[in-house]
């Protein structure tokens, strides 16, 4: 019925009378999605002006006019299967800008507030001395705030070091009994459930277990970076455990065969040839992992204690992070009447910590990258 | 026929690897079931004055159980709403990445959304209070205004925006990162086989999706739901933050409510003695909950087994 | 509901690499035609031009021009969607969907097009379809069992039933009897035959006498070496290029003389 | 192995004396005194800032000891001082007569002791706006936080500010939502003095009874208050920022919140009966009728062992306590946290109290 | 090198699916054997019992004996590994790992295995290996490419080219040709023979004309019906099967008037 076709196909020899393309029929033309996408914002505009403008409203209105307008518009024209294919598209593309938004507006809030105190004094120097006094006086002063995340930067560096000298070979084991030797037995039943309610523990609690686990050994309220790495374990674990375990379920029994046949041992199969097709999404896996612990503050708060001072020795003394300076520079500012330079300190701490997760995802793609499955000729 | 000739010396000392390397794995996956069960046996042991205490003494002054089922159904709630938004858009950001968007701009897309889960939660916290919160304030008043009648969305709106519905965006939005990674590496990993099947079929890339990714990839995103469940039940600094706490309300758009995690979190540091069991006893309660909707979805993964994706 | 298909020049890339270079071929409507060629000459790599499914390959794309009963597959426009329900294509590989039983396996095509089907007819459907392919004696007894649990050759004939369930005008099949014993490869050339009588078929075989046995044309593909393009070196009525080829390479080629 | 290389590159290059550059504060001119050793306290978050103060000023003195600090919150702080887990605890309130009973377990047949060591006044701050000051009774200021009293221009504040023109702005009460040395406080000052309106008990957490908007922390209510038009809050009042504060009626005068009136707060407290002869625990009289007190104040403690098992812990112990309630002690820590400071009648006694502590036998 | 293999009395479950039931069968050392059948009659199934692979499917398990030289490779305190090593296996879908390139493919089966070899060793074997699955000199400029990149019929013969470079004793292969062309198949073939003089060599196909090419005996399994277990049927000299079956069933099965 529809005549809207676009396809002027230029004259072949066969066959020779030749009008237009049948399997082109009932196209929308190309203007047609831009021009839906325009008027979308327009009456979306507008309908967001009669309940009071909004950017908020407004966006919400548009797109939810464009998903429709445009799934009703391919359906009539090209067909319900194109119309339900062309909703879910612009749904599944609308989703991915949604959830571009706020970390675009975190981002920026970090970038904004974190960049001004970025400097090399802030990178290298620790709290040590800085009292709420040398504030004061820099703000009367306009000076450049004074004091540093050195020693936190450290403290993060190495208790998720050690956490993740902890978690990663224990997960990954795990996984790897779960799915090469568990054979879904009752252990590996049980396995697999509790660590499902591991993922519930609250922070909190990994950290006053670990607290009173060490309490235990080494008196009470030892305090030190090796708490906190176990406590930050108790909680990556069971991200290894499960991520590992779904990539290692989907490499194809195939391979694992293959192996065997060769008469490869079983557990170098495993680690030559199973771990190494899934490390692509293992490496994803203990990234996200990491970065779910790294920004941890309620249980390094009870483990690690809290310092100004420079300490690079987990297994003794306490030790701050990145999170528990960012958390006590805003919740107990340096000086409280000039709350600023410890606001400032505190974003460019976050600002730093996201940088090193960053760098943290580059490396483990870079891992990922070299053993991955090689595509291409 | 004397020795079987199959069982060599020199395979003994090849099976040692195994046995290691097996007993290894073994001793990790026992570690962890030792771990938990001391976590759970320190919940107890800790969280035991609460049960034995009079009930007077217990805050609010009527034992336990009316002391907990509030924040436990707030904790519901936020976990409810955080996931009810971070499924669809997390699933759809993992398809993106992995079947919608062009190969070169998608890895570089799915390192973008994994930065999500670089952020500590003290700057969600931050950020929501300072920025999402004000934000939303006239989404509120809209909502309240118009669909007030829906007893979640009664008014009057909250003028500061800090409500267990916006908990659960900033909840979401930390879940996001977790649901995205783990279901677009296994959407990546749909055999190809399958996919030209379906297309073959005339499916349309979306009935391509329906038929061939999304019941391979299923376990794994029920997986990966259930790890976002976890750190939306167990998220603690967020939520102090971004929430004005307070009873139990049906309303997400005015002050109120509270979560579990939340609870331990912003009254830990005052406790002692039987205030200091009655958290750890909340902690225990919300080790439970995630045991219930874990077995519930072990459930649902079970069901399926036979046609599993595997193969 | 057969349609002839006209292929003028085409070229296919996987992205630089020109795997297949120049094709001309006039496939008649109606008739069966084998693609025969040494390993690695770009048979199933062309085939899959046919239905539009060598994009889906990262990289790959065509020059020039498939025409559908005169309409240019690759004409600006065309929903590769379309394309593909008309043309169904049976892969070297089975790939029956793990996730669903046999039955829907079957009729996992059909269940596309949106069309209410009622109980009965898709129950009939799928045993017209799992006949057609030779395989219902084997599963009428586990039609909701899942599809992966059969043999290789069981999982082929299902995706050749899954196929002709959607009554395409076009059948694609690639190497569909590799997998297959004689008795089943007899029953789908019976069914090749059958299917002949409606549609066009084209068949990709390494089997000689199936392709002297099954089709009505047969084109000779080869390759001048690794990194060369494959080319269509003959096209001709089966029984010339069996008995009287044109060229040498064929001739040693179905004489086994070859390489 | 990334995290791993990273910190190996890393450890060479920090530097823990940020405020060199600057030469505010020269390192390296600190006394030897002979006092070594570690001290370990726990914590009020009330007293952080002060504390950074004390233990910079203590270290500068003393050049081979450390004190380290962690301000959990003034419970965690008792409870773990009670277990033994740190040499000291810092709490907005002195132990509970049970507490000090089961800190004999880790002290000694002596127990603990109380010493006030940082003093603050609460300020009952709001953000409206043109209105810098405002005069409310203890009645009024515990209807406004009850929320019987819901507009700015309610003729019950309009009656006690003639002066001021005050809008027609709905108040939005800010508490915190955090058990809270500062809400215990504030608390008791209304209970005490508005006993017949505040009918809730007093305790850290908020009345859950008054729905209303809450933040986390000293720092979340003022951000909370400060970004509400019509907001009013309570909080140290060091921390307030650019709020407006409340002056509290106090006898038949209006007294605005200053360091000077919260120390003279301290002057009327009575010591807690049946204290020990060093305890210096006290019990503020929030009803107080004496012009110029401002009696909303809070008191943070230092809490220490009668005895302690080593001669150098207790030689540390005793240096570190002494510094505290010292002249420049006590100064330092004002600069910093904008706090009061305690009497020198209290620092005397504080002294004495400190003086005797000794080795365990 | 070579071992004779006798297969006493052996049954073959899935779980509790007897897939194969009671087969007794001797198989000579520098023989090839060839199983056919109809599909579904456990071919596969019990070609991999020969090597103890049954055992790697979840549930999969037998009863009886496979004496390898007289020791029974089910024997207590028998490893697996060793009996992988000293009988190979190409299966019926090519499965090369996609995590490496084609030579270490190759090199699969020794440096999984933690052996060193030398350079200069590791890339004769790799030639040698390739030549005798003619595939040197379609990957010899491409030997650090993936594996994956190949076509179907490639990689089988790379799959083949991995086998063969362990030197076992004893070659298993699942229609190694399904997937290859006739002259590929030829080479196969031919190293088939090759391999004969020092191997023994069991090999399952769908290919009547291919059984009687290679094969000095036959082994003709059966299905009674769905559910049912495979049974051997006939065994005996290749020629004999082909020219003069004992038993009706082989008749018509190598006959192609079967079923
Ligand atoms: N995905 C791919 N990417 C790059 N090159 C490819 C890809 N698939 C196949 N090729 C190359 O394209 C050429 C033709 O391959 P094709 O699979 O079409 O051969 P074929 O004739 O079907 O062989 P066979 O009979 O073995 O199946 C070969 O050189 C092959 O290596
Ligand atoms: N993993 C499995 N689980 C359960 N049953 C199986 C499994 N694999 C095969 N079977 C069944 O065992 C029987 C024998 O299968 P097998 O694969 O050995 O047949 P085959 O003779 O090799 O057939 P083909 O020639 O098609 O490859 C069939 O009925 C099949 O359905
Ligand atoms: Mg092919
Ligand atoms: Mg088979
Ligand atoms: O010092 P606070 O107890 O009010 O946090």
């Amino acid at each position: 019925m529809s005549v809207m076709t676009s396809n002027k196909h230029s004259a072949t020899p066969t066959p020779p009378s030749r009008k237009r393309n049948s399997l082109s029929k009932g196209k929308l033309p190309r203007w047609a999605v831009p021009a839906t996408a325009a008027g979308a914002i327009i009456i979306g505009a507008a309908l967001s002006t009669l309940t009071g403008f909004s950017v908020a409203t407004f966006a919400i209105y548009s797109a939810v006019l464009f998903v429709i307008a445009a799934t009703v518009l391919t359906s009539a024209v090209e067909g319900k299967r194109q119309g339900r294919n062309a909703m879910w598209t612009y749904l599944i593309y609308g989703s991915f800008l949604l959830a571009l938004i706020p970390l675009a507006s975190v981002l920026y809030t970090v970038l904004e507030k974190g960049l001004p105190g970025m400097s090399s004094h802030f990178l290298f120097t620790s709290m040590n001395g800085v009292t709420g006094a040398v504030d004061n006086q820099t703000v009367a002063d306009g000076t450049p705030v004074l004091g540093g995340a050195y020693h936190a930067l450290m403290g993060t560096l190495l208790i998720t070091l050690w956490a993740t000298v902890i978690s990663v070979p224990v997960g990954m084991l795990t996984a790897i009994y779960l799915v090469e030797y568990g054979k879904n037995g009752p252990l590996s039943k049980a396995i697999t459930f509790f660590v499902d309610v591991m993922t519930g523990i609250p922070s909190i609690v990994a950290g006053l277990f670990a607290a009173a686990f060490f309490g235990l050994i080494l008196g009470p309220n030892a305090r030190m970076g090796i708490v906190a790495a176990v406590a930050l374990s108790v909680l990556m674990i069971p991200t290894v455990v499960r991520s590992t375990e779904e990539m290692l379920k989907i490499v194809p029994n195939e391979l694992r065969e293959a192996a065997y046949a060769l008469g490869v041992r079983r557990w170098r199969t495993i680690l030559k040839v199973v771990i190494p097709t899934a490390i692509s999404g293992i490496a994803s896996g203990v990234t996200l992992a990491i970065a779910r612990v790294i920004g941890e503050t309620a249980p390094i708060l009870v483990t690690a204690g809290i310092a100004s001072q420079i300490n690079t020795n987990v297994f003794a003394n306490w030790m701050s992070t990145l999170p528990t300076f960012i958390y006590y520079q805003i919740l107990t500012p340096t000086s409280p009447t000039n709350i600023d330079p410890s606001v400032q300190r505190a974003w460019a701490a976050a600002l730093l910590l996201i940088l090193m997760v960053m760098a943290l995802n580059l490396g483990a793609r870079l891992i990922a990258s070299l053993f991955a499955p090689k595509k291409g000729r | 026929m004397t020795t079987n000739a199959l069982k060599s010396k020199s395979s003994t000392s090849g099976q040692a690897g195994d046995k290691i390397f097996s007993g290894t794995a073994l001793a990790a996956g026992v570690l962890i079931l030792v771990t938990l069960f001391a976590v759970a046996i320190f919940l107890l042991i800790q969280a035991l004055p609460t049960f034995v205490a009079d009930p007077a003494d217990i805050s609010g002054g009527e034992g336990f159980f009316a002391y907990i089922w509030p924040i436990v159904i707030g904790t519901v709630i936020a976990a409810a709403i955080a996931l009810l938004i971070a499924t669809p858009v997390g699933i759809g950001v993992a398809l993106f990445i992995s079947h919608f968007a062009p190969r070169k701009v998608a890895g570089p897309l799915g390192y973008v959304i994994d930065l999500l889960a670089a952020i500590p939660s003290v700057i969600y916290g931050a950020w929501g209070y300072m920025v999402l919160a004000p934000a939303l304030v006239p989404i509120f008043e809209w909502l309240a205004a118009n669909l007030g009648f829906i007893p979640i969305f009664a008014g009057p709106a909250s003028q500061t925006g800090k409500t267990m519905f916006t908990a659960g965006i900033v909840l979401a939005v930390m879940v996001l990162p977790i649901i995205t990674s783990l279901s677009r590496e296994i959407f990546l990993q749909t055999p190809k086989l399958h996919e030209e099947a379906a297309l073959a079929l005339g499916a349309t890339r979306w009935e391509m999706i329906a038929m061939a990714v999304i019941p391979f990839a299923r376990p794994g995103i029920i997986s990966a739901v259930m790890l976002g469940l976890g750190r939306a039940l167990g998220e603690t600094m967020a939520v102090a933050l971004v929430l004005s706490t307070g009873n139990l309300i049906p309303s997400l758009i005015k002050s109120g409510n509270q979560t579990i995690a939340a609870e331990i979190a912003l009254n830990f540091p005052e406790a002692f003695g039987l205030r200091l069991a009655e958290l750890i006893a909340a902690g225990l309660v919300l080790f439970m909950i995630t045991l219930i909707v874990n077995m519930i979805a072990r459930g649902i993964i079970a069901r399926h087994k036979e046609f599993s994706g595997a193969n | 509901m057969a349609k002839r298909i006209d292929v003028n020049a085409l070229n296919v890339y996987y992205s630089k690499f020109l795997a297949v270079e120049d094709i001309s071929i006039n496939i008649e409507p109606k008739s069966v035609t084998a693609f025969i060629g040494p390993s690695g000459c770009g048979k199933s790599t062309f085939l899959r031009t046919l239905n539009r499914m060598h994009e889906v390959i990262p990289g790959g794309r065509v020059e020039g021009e498939v025409l559908l009963d005169g309409d240019d597959l690759y004409g600006p426009g065309v929903d590769p969607v379309t394309v593909r329900s008309q043309i169904g294509m049976v892969f070297q590989r089975p790939n029956p969907f793990p996730t669903m039983s046999i039955k829907d396996n079957v009729l996992a095509g059909v269940k596309l097009n949106g069309k209410k089907i009622s109980r009965s007819d898709a129950d009939s459907l799928v045993e017209k379809s799992l006949r057609g392919a030779n395989l219902w004696n084997e599963v009428k007894d586990r039609l909701d069992k899942p599809g992966s649990g059969l043999s290789g050759g069981q999982q082929q004939r299902l995706c050749i039933a899954r196929t002709i369930a959607v009554k395409p005008d076009v059948i694609l099949m690639d190497e569909p009897c590799s997998a297959l014993d004689p008795i089943s490869t007899l029953a789908i050339e019976d069914l090749i035959n059958e299917l002949k009588s409606d549609y066009t078929v084209v068949i990709v075989t390494h089997n000689m006498q199936q392709a002297a046995r099954v089709s009505d044309k047969t084109a000779f593909f080869n390759i001048a070496g690794t990194g060369k393009p494959g080319k269509l070196i003959e096209y001709n009525d089966t029984a010339a290029i069996f008995s009287n080829p044109e060229q040498k390479a064929t001739e040693d080629y179905v004489s086994g003389r070859f390489g | 192995a990334v995290l791993s290389v990273a910190a190996l590159a890393l450890t060479a290059c920090g530097s823990d004396n940020p405020t060199a550059a600057a030469g505010s504060e020269s390192a390296s001119s600190s006394a030897a005194s002979g006092v070594t050793g570690t001290l370990t306290g726990i914590g009020a978050s009330s007293q952080n800032s002060a504390m950074e103060a004390w233990i910079t000023g203590f270290k500068a003195e003393n050049a081979d000891a450390n004190v380290q600090y962690s301000p959990d919150g003034s419970g965690a702080g008792r409870e773990a001082f009670l277990a033994g887990g740190a040499q000291f605890a810092g709490s907005d309130a002195y132990l509970k007569p049970e507490e000090a009973e089961k800190a004999k377990e880790v002290c000694g047949p002596e127990g603990a002791f109380n010493i006030p060591a940082y003093v603050s006044p609460i300020a009952i701050a709001f953000n409206l706006e043109g209105v810098e000051e405002i005069n409310m009774d203890a009645a009024t200021i515990a209807k406004v936080f009850k929320k019987e009293i819901t507009k700015w221009n309610d003729e019950a504040i309009a009656s006690q500010n003639p002066d001021v023109e005050l809008p027609d702005t709905a108040i939005t009460v800010v508490h915190r939502n955090d058990e809270s040395g500062t809400t215990e406080n504030f608390v008791e000052y209304l209970k005490a003095a508005a006993g017949d309106v505040w009918d809730y008990d007093v305790s850290g957490d908020w009345p859950s009874d008054i729905q209303s908007e809450n933040a986390k922390g000293t720092s979340g209510v003022v951000s909370t208050t400060t970004s509400t038009d019509g907001a009013i809050t309570y909080a140290d009042f060091s921390a307030v920022g650019k709020l407006s504060t409340v002056n509290v009626k106090v006898g038949e005068e209006y007294t605005k919140i200053s360091a000077e009136a919260a120390a003279k707060a301290l002057e009327t407290a009575t010591p807690v009966k049946d204290a020990a002869e060093n305890d210096l625990a006290l019990d503020l009289e929030r009803d107080t009728t004496e012009a110029g007190t401002y009696p909303i104040v809070l008191v943070s403690y230092h809490i220490f062992c009668s005895s302690y098992k080593d001669q150098a812990t207790v030689d540390l112990v005793k240096a570190f306590g002494n510094y505290v309630i010292s002249d420049a002690g006590q100064k330092t820590a004002q600069d910093s946290a904008g706090n009061a400071p305690i009497s020198a009648a209290i620092s005397e006694k504080a002294a004495k109290s400190i003086d005797g502590i000794t080795v365990a036998k």
